[in-house]
């Protein structure tokens, strides 16, 4: 029980330093794309502490003071749901207690807060950014469950252990290459999901100034950061468990980890941005056709 | 002896009004009141005597002859208990009437008792003399009244009615002539031994006269303009006495006519019956639509005449003429054409029950007379069954929007003499009712739903469902009327239904529950084309059903189209796939927490349909699934959509409703224990958070007034509350763990994977994200954002809305934590079925297993609310204490927002989303139905254009129908 | 185009003074009185649709304000500035906010910094640039701002003030070889 | 609608980490995007990849909420303190203001303007003047390095001096909007 609670919090913890870490590093690349020098890694941290110690805040009322805790608590309970590396037990958290399914839901909760929070704050642009952002991700998830369908049917389970252990024989046993093309289509709707160029219609600054979080600041803030933090790390979990082998170390886990994560880093770099209808109508057509061909496959 | 004279006491009555001086009206009116009362006593007596009021045999009857000699020199009546109940009903409107006669035209007593006596007469008659000589007299009178009453058009109707008279007086004269010439004898039986030409020529000649004057279809056109034309209070007076008579004189007769074949009548009446009632749908003024309505009943007559005998026979037509007459009669006291009354607060239910009773609406007894009457028809004459049921569907459609244009809010109080005819109205067919209940066609074994455990779930649904909704029912907003009689009704009747052990009590409760909420309904303010809708959806419904029922012969339903039937039933019921017009119109006007009960409670009625058909049809499946959770999941992806751009907070529940139960719908189409799990799950699930979320808007709508998201916004300042149950709700139907919602999905997306419907799982999810767009949308349109001036002053709901949805925001959490309790009780109960496929979810303690899937709602609970209090601990004791600021004090690029209203996002909320959704052709389910509604009234348009207004052409008609009967009758010789 | 307008303005206007003239522009001045025919007359009948502006010039000297109406016709890429001169006590000008919205622009932000009136411009006395301003309006010539600025914004210690004419006359003297040039040179 | 409650006074409180936390301070200034005057322009080269002010850790956020430091970006107009005094108010603590330009230092070349103040002192605690008409980008990278300086040193106080004498600065501020309809307390 104990080793338990200790694995629990040192993966909170490690993830949160991972992920701002992950955060820095992406902030230099996109920097020396600009033919920048750019910040520090070590940005993230700075910036999170710095807003954690602001020395007033303000809140708009119950559920903008309460959506932080929704979001971190949203991105905690998905870190944990994904198991992180193989074999090691300890590691694979709360993971015995739900599917894929639980998994796509329980994504939601900490958008939900979010969006809650935004909402509660009555700034205009924070509501538009969220029905954007909702919008969006209604358009995304088509794809992203159908391609988590066709795999899950296609290795006969629902459970994230299951499908990683599926994919243990060599390289080319990996998701990636059993179903490319719901892979292609869960790749990129990992874009949306990262909100990376050109899916970046939620945090549009020059538009909505910065979207959701436009009302917070102080620690509120540095809440919404962490939590962001944290559910990028889960997803780039979730992503690398579904359909790159998982990891069988953690020097492996790492690695696929950060390799993934420059994907929507380097691919945001270089792309303007869509506009809300054509992101939703490409989100709807390009990845779920992709999706579809390996559900067809599977049903066949 | 006595007492059968006594009878005839207004003809004394209207001599001694005659011969009284005009000056002394109220001598002439004392006398008249005293010798109805006393002939009315009479009746009564009599009615008790022949055993009238046991309507299972009307077959006794007193034989009274008069004068001296035979017929027709002196008169012989008899007294049948059929007749005996048409002649209470005849004195009781001569009563009532008698006195707004004397109020606008005193001289016309003489005139009114006339008629009841001529009615009287005629109804007894058993001569075709005696027959002629009080068909006259009774022509004549009405001809009279008309002429006397004060109403502009009142010309044209005597003329009308006089040349018809005319016309029927020579075909009658004729007929007459023919039979004395051939038989010698002129009694009604006489008839019976016509042959050859004489026999043809009688039977036309009678035949004709009897069409014309029931106004059956293709002669109704006098009939109308007739009843247009006249004043109300002559018209009701007809339509109670004298139409009343020439109707059950017409049922006495048309047997005897020695046509040979009588299903010819069927099919006159048949065909009448659909022509006739398309031409109704396009009526407009109450007159017009009463002459229809007589149309109906005379083709119905016809129809009866044509495929019953003996005792049923009678007993049908006296049931459906009576009835219908006295609906009639208090439909004309209560809907003045020429003051376009409009009727509100008790008048509208009082208006409503004639209406009811005219369309056959259980429990009133026309019901019964129509069911037993299909029933026969269903089992020897599909065909005409099908036509009939058509028929009385269109005049449904037209009766209950007259009721829905005249129910219409006013000042006017109703007053009292209505209330009286009502509550006598409403204590004969009380009476009526009661006695025939106790016939026990009745049967409560709950045999239909055949596993316990199932049964008492729904109980258990119906009688909760109800119960919360009642302590709310007193929180309406301003000119709403009461209604929680009409929901406890309806709720009750319910909690009885899933005890129902065949197929009529299954109907009949269902009926019931229905039009008790059509009438709570129509307590809404600007209700009316709402209720509009519902009735005929749920007349829609009730036919189907009735169709099924009656189609599947004793048994509750067979597989086939019976079975198919009651499928249709359950989805419109449902709002499924096309039909949710009806939701989305009643649910925003219904009063209070009418919608609640409808949404959350009422439309489980449907869900217990679909479980009977597939467990009385199939033993568990249901017939074509698959179809059905294509129909369920396209539904839930439409109507999600349609949801999240709604402008109304009542409206997008309304399509949430009908989303959710698409979900239930592909459940039930799955037909394994999953499948059925997930439905059941997801049945009580919506109870639970759509009736939360329905009481919530109730509390919104009664301390705003409004329910327009852009009137709304910000409320959580003012009603926390109402926003926490709310919001517990949002997140539950979101089905984002750890509240209830997921549990529905997970377990109806591992039966669609295991029956490997992977195309219906896909559409299902998609709906499911949708499902979050309007989720939000309701959460930020009504509680967050900018609170807007309108609303500063309001308050947090009233207790009565906030305790239910307390209670169940908690169940949701409970269900959420501990789907197992639930879990537990279902999954042996489905197990037991066994038409159910696929494999059970296995239960370990708080872990469900599947083939392929797990889920363990309880940690996943314990994970969730764990790291929330951790992160408000946390929270709380790091110091940190945020400042609150006013709603307006935000960012805004340096400026002051210059009003909340203007910072407030609320109006074409999901624009981008409208925007990409653009490629998609625009089909609306509205034009849809519009475009059907459209043609219908085309076809009616071309039947009317027969009905020129002209008398002429009537005249024409009957000459025309006697020419091809004629021409049919001699060539079928 | 430019004979057509000077010839259509002639006949109407006779008391026309012409101001100043190009290949697509035309400067005309007339009577105060009849500025709104003038102008009216340059819409319908030649075309001048567009009113670019309506600037005002406070001549202190002939204690007029010269208001110029600049349209053009964009058809013909042609310019036409109508002036007239209004006196400048209690300076009242007709609106021509019902021909052109635009106007109503322009006469608001003329009567915010002139304090010219124009009856008839439904917005007239709203705020457009100044908040609050209770001085006199600001570009009036007989404005004091230096004083207005040290009373307002005060307490600043006051600069070496050089003559504007002086001052720039011998920096444009320095400047008049070519820049290109003295660049050069430098290098 | 508004908040109206007066602010704290913040005090000399005992911070956990001091040094520590005002290191992150100094390392990590986010700019409000707002731009008062000239000098806006002037700042859009840091962004870019010749003077990348990223590598400071300066980063521009679209919403005072965010955001640490204001900059006064150039003159002053009454019109425009109105919406700078409450975005300033809108920022949280710590908040920083950098001034550029003669013109928020003396009123500059519109000294004697009408609408534009002459000492921007008066009004909002400037922690860092940064000189020139307007500055280069490498002045205003000084500037910013001075700031940061003052912020390790713990010296940035202009915020609490704000606080503390909100009297002061509110009926300066006062006395040149005429017209204040802004709420009293803007956070």
């Amino acid at each position: 029980m104990l080793t338990n609670f200790t694995s629990i919090a040192l993966t909170i913890v490690g993830a949160l330093a991972w992920g701002l870490l992950l955060g820095g590093i992406s902030r230099s690349v996109t920097a020396r794309v600009h033919g920048r020098i750019g910040p520090r890694v070590t940005q993230n941290f700075i910036d999170i502490w710095k807003l954690f110690r602001k020395t007033s805040s303000i809140h708009h009322g119950g559920m903008f003071w309460m959506a932080p805790m929704f979001r971190i608590t949203g991105a905690i309970c998905v870190l944990l749901m994904v198991p992180l590396v193989i074999g090691q037990n300890i590691t694979c958290n709360m993971s015995f207690a739900g599917d894929v399914f639980l998994l796509i839901y329980i994504m939601f909760f900490g958008c939900l807060g979010m969006a809650l929070g935004a909402g509660n704050s009555g700034h205009p642009y924070a509501v538009i950014a969220v029905s954007r952002g909702l919008a969006q991700m209604s358009a995304y998830e088509l794809s992203f469950s159908i391609a988590v369908v066709a795999i899950a049917v296609g290795l006969h389970t629902f459970r994230v252990e299951g499908i990683v252990a599926a994919q243990q024989a060599g390289i080319t046993s990996w998701n990636i290459f059993r179903f490319p093309f719901a892979s292609a289509g869960m790749l990129i709707a990992f874009l949306p999901m990262q909100m990376a160029y050109p899916f970046g219609i939620v945090l549009a600054p020059q538009e909505i100034p910065i979207g959701p979080p436009t009302e917070y600041s102080s620690r509120m803030l540095s809440f919404m950061f962490s939590g962001r933090a944290l559910f990028g790390v889960a997803k780039l979990l979730l992503f690398v468990g579904l359909l790159f082998g998982g990891a069988s170390s953690w020097l492996s886990l790492l690695v696929k980890t950060f390799l993934l994560y420059m994907y929507p880093v380097v691919v945001s770099s270089v792309f303007p941005r869509f506009r809300t209808e054509q992101s939703i109508r490409f989100l709807w057509f390009v990845p779920t056709t992709l999706a579809l061909v390996d559900l067809v496959r599977v049903m066949l | 002896m006595v007492k059968a004279l006594a009878v005839f006491l207004p003809l004394l009555g209207a001599f001694i009004n005659a011969w009284l001086p005009g000056k002394s009206p109220k001598a002439s009116r004392a006398v008249s009141y005293i010798l109805l009362t006393a002939g009315l006593a009479a009746a009564v007596m009599l009615s008790i005597q022949l055993d009238a009021w046991n309507l299972n045999d009307l077959s006794n009857s007193v034989i009274l002859s008069t004068g001296v000699g035979t017929p027709p020199l002196s008169i012989n009546l008899e007294i049948t208990a059929g007749g005996i109940l048409a002649a209470i009903a005849m004195y009781a409107a001569t009563i009532f009437s008698l006195h707004r006669f004397a109020l606008t035209t005193p001289r016309s007593q003489p005139l009114v008792l006339g008629l009841l006596t001529a009615s009287l007469g005629l109804l007894f008659a058993t001569d075709i003399f005696n027959s002629f000589v009080f068909l006259e007299i009774g022509s004549i009178i009405t001809i009279g009244l008309t002429a006397a009453c004060k109403c502009g058009s009142r010309w044209e109707a005597a003329i009308k009615a006089a040349l018809v008279s005319g016309l029927v007086t020579i075909l009658y004269l004729l007929a007459v002539a023919a039979l004395y010439r051939s038989t010698g004898m002129l009694t009604l039986e006489a008839l019976g031994t016509l042959t050859g030409g004489s026999a043809i020529l009688v039977t036309i000649l009678l035949l004709t006269v009897i069409v014309t004057e029931i106004k059956a279809f293709p002669l109704t056109g006098w009939g109308l303009d007739f009843y247009q034309g006249t004043s109300s209070i002559v018209a009701g007076l007809y339509s109670a006495t004298w139409s009343l008579a020439v109707l059950l004189w017409a049922a006495k007769v048309l047997p005897l006519l020695p046509i040979g074949n009588p299903i010819i009548y069927a099919w006159i009446g048949a065909a009448g019956l659909v022509f006739s009632q398309l031409a109704g749908l396009r009526a407009s003024s109450s007159g017009r639509i009463m002459g229809y309505s007589t149309s109906a009943y005379a083709s119905l007559l016809l129809v009866a005449a044509g495929t019953t005998t003996g005792a049923f026979y009678t007993q049908i037509v006296v049931v459906l003429m009576v009835f219908s007459s006295i609906a009639k009669f208090s439909l004309f006291m209560l809907g003045n054409p020429e003051r376009k009354d409009k009727w509100s607060g008790f008048g509208t239910i009082l208006f409503l029950v004639p209406i009811l009773l005219l369309a056959g609406i259980p429990p009133l007894p026309v019901f019964w007379a129509k069911f037993d009457f299909l029933a026969h028809l269903a089992s020897s004459f599909p065909v005409i069954f099908y036509a009939v049921l058509t028929g009385l569907f269109l005049e449904a459609v037209y009766l209950f929007r007259f009721w829905s244009e005249r129910s219409e809010k006013t000042n006017e109080k109703s007053s009292s003499k209505p209330s009286a005819v009502a509550a006598v109205l409403l204590m004969l067919v009380a009476g009526i009712w009661i006695t025939r209940m106790s016939w026990g066609a009745l049967d409560f074994s709950g045999s239909i739903i055949a596993s316990p455990g199932l049964r008492n779930i729904f109980h258990g649904l119906f009688a909760i469902g109800t119960l919360l909704c009642l302590p709310g029912v007193f929180n309406r907003i301003g000119r709403e009327k009461n209604y929680w009689f009409w929901l406890l009704i309806s709720g009750a009747a319910l909690t009885i239904l899933p005890a129902a052990g065949n197929g009529i009590t299954f109907f009949l409760l269902w009926e019931i529950s229905a039009f008790a909420a059509v009438i709570g309904v129509s307590k809404g303010v600007g209700a009316k084309k709402g209720t509009f809708w519902y009735a005929v959806f749920a007349s829609l419904s009730g036919y189907l059903l009735l169709a099924g029922i009656l189609l599947s012969k004793g048994s509750f339903v067979i597989a086939g189209l019976p079975a198919l039937l009651l499928t249709i039933a359950a989805l419109v019921k449902m709002g499924q796939f096309g039909t949710h017009l009806w939701n989305i119109r009643a649910y925003p006007v219904a009063p209070g927490t009418m919608p609640a009960f409808l949404s959350g409670t009422a439309s489980k009625a449907a869900v217990l349909l679909l479980v009977a058909v597939a467990l009385n049809a199939t033993g568990g499946a249901l017939p074509w699934g698959r179809v059905l959770a294509w129909m369920g999941a396209l539904t839930a992806l439409g109507a999600a959509t349609l949801a999240a751009l709604a402008p109304d907070y009542r409206k997008m529940l309304a399509y949430a409703s009908v989303s959710q139960l698409g979900f239930v719908l592909m459940g039930l189409g799955l037909a394994s224990i999953l499948g059925w799990t997930a439905a059941f799950y997801h049945t009580i699930h919506h109870l639970i958070f759509k009736m939360a979320l329905f009481l919530g808007a109730a509390g919104v709508v009664y301390r705003t007034g409004t329910s327009e998201f852009n009137n709304l916004g910000g409320l959580v300042k003012k009603m926390p509350w109402t926003f926490a149950f709310t919001l517990i709700a949002v997140i539950s139907f979101a089905s984002v763990p750890p509240l209830a919602g997921f549990g529905g999905k997970w377990l109806l997306y591992n039966g669609l994977v295991e029956a490997g419907w992977l195309p219906v799982l896909i559409v299902g999810m998609f709906a499911s994200v949708v499902a979050f767009l309007y989720s939000f949308r309701l959460l930020h349109g009504v509680f967050l954002g900018q609170l807007s001036p309108k609303n500063a002053h309001t308050k947090e709901a009233p207790l009565p809305l906030l305790i239910p949805q307390a209670i169940l925001a908690m169940a949701i959490m409970a269900l959420g934590f501990k789907p197992t309790l639930l879990l537990n009780i279902l999954v042996p109960a489905l197990e037991a079925i066994p038409g159910l496929s696929g494999l059970a979810p296995v239960i370990q303690g708080d872990m469900v297993l599947t083939t392929m899937g797990t889920w363990n709602a309880w940690m996943v609970g314990l994970m969730v609310m764990g790291f929330f209090g951790f992160a408000f601990v946390f929270y709380w004791i790091s110091g940190h204490k945020p400042k609150y600021v006013g709603q307006l004090d935000m960012g805004f690029a340096g400026e002051m927002p210059p009003s909340a209203d203007e910072v407030h996002y609320s109006n074409n909320f999901f624009r981008p989303y409208r925007r990409a959704l653009s490629f998609l052709p625009k089909i609306h389910a509205e034009k849809i139905f519009n475009g059907a509604a459209k043609t219908f009234n085309m076809l009616g348009d071309g039947v009317r254009a027969m009905f020129t207004g002209d008398g002429r052409t009537y005249l024409a008609h009957s000459l025309l129908f006697l020419l091809l009967l004629f021409v049919f009758l001699n060539g079928g010789m | 185009m430019i004979d057509k307008v000077k010839k259509e303005l002639d006949i109407r206007f006779p008391l026309l003074k012409l101001v100043r003239e190009q290949h697509n522009y035309l400067h005309v001045k007339v009577a105060k009185a009849s500025v709104v025919d003038a102008v009216l007359m340059a819409r319908t009948c030649l075309g001048f649709t567009t009113l670019q502006l309506i600037s005002t010039v406070d001549r202190l000297e002939d204690d007029v304000f010269q208001m110029t109406w600049i349209l053009e016709n964009q058809g013909a890429c042609f310019v036409l500035l109508i002036s007239a001169d209004y006196p400048r006590e209690n300076c009242i000008v007709p609106s021509l906010s019902q021909m052109w919205p635009t106007a109503s622009t322009f006469e608001r932000e003329i009567f915010e910094m002139f304090g010219i009136s124009f009856p008839g411009n439904p917005r007239e006395g709203e705020d457009f640039l100044l908040e609050g301003w209770k001085d006199m309006p600001p570009m009036r010539r007989d404005f004091e701002t230096e004083e207005y600025s040290m009373r307002v914004f005060g307490e600043r210690q006051p600069r070496e003030h050089l003559d504007p004419r002086q001052y720039v006359g011998d920096i444009v003297g320095e400047w008049n070889t070519p820049m290109g040039r003295k660049r050069k040179e430098d290098k | 609608m508004y908040c109206n409650q007066r602010p704290e006074k913040p005090g000399n409180k005992k911070e956990f980490l001091k040094k520590i936390t005002n290191m992150a301070r100094a390392n990590s200034l986010w700019v409000t995007a707002y731009g008062t005057g000239c000098g806006a322009i002037e700042l859009r080269p840091l962004y870019t990849s010749r003077f990348d002010m990223e590598r400071f850790g300066i980063a521009m956020r679209p919403t005072p909420r965010q955001a640490d430091v204001l900059i006064i970006s150039g003159y002053l107009a009454t019109k425009t303190l109105k919406r700078v005094i409450r975005v300033y108010e809108q920022i949280q603590d710590p908040k920083y203001i950098i001034a550029l330009g003669s013109c928020t230092i003396n009123g500059g070349m519109y000294f004697d303007s009408y609408n534009t103040l002459n000492v921007l002192d008066k009004y909002l605690p400037v922690d860092v003047y940064v000189m020139g008409c307007m500055p280069r980008p490498e002045a205003v990278i000084d500037g910013f390095s001075l700031l940061m300086q003052k912020i390790k040193d713990g010296r940035a106080q202009g915020w609490k001096h704000y606080k503390e004498n909100l009297d002061y600065y509110r009926e300066n501020q006062k006395k040149i909007i005429t017209d204040w309809d802004l709420p009293d307390y803007n956070w």
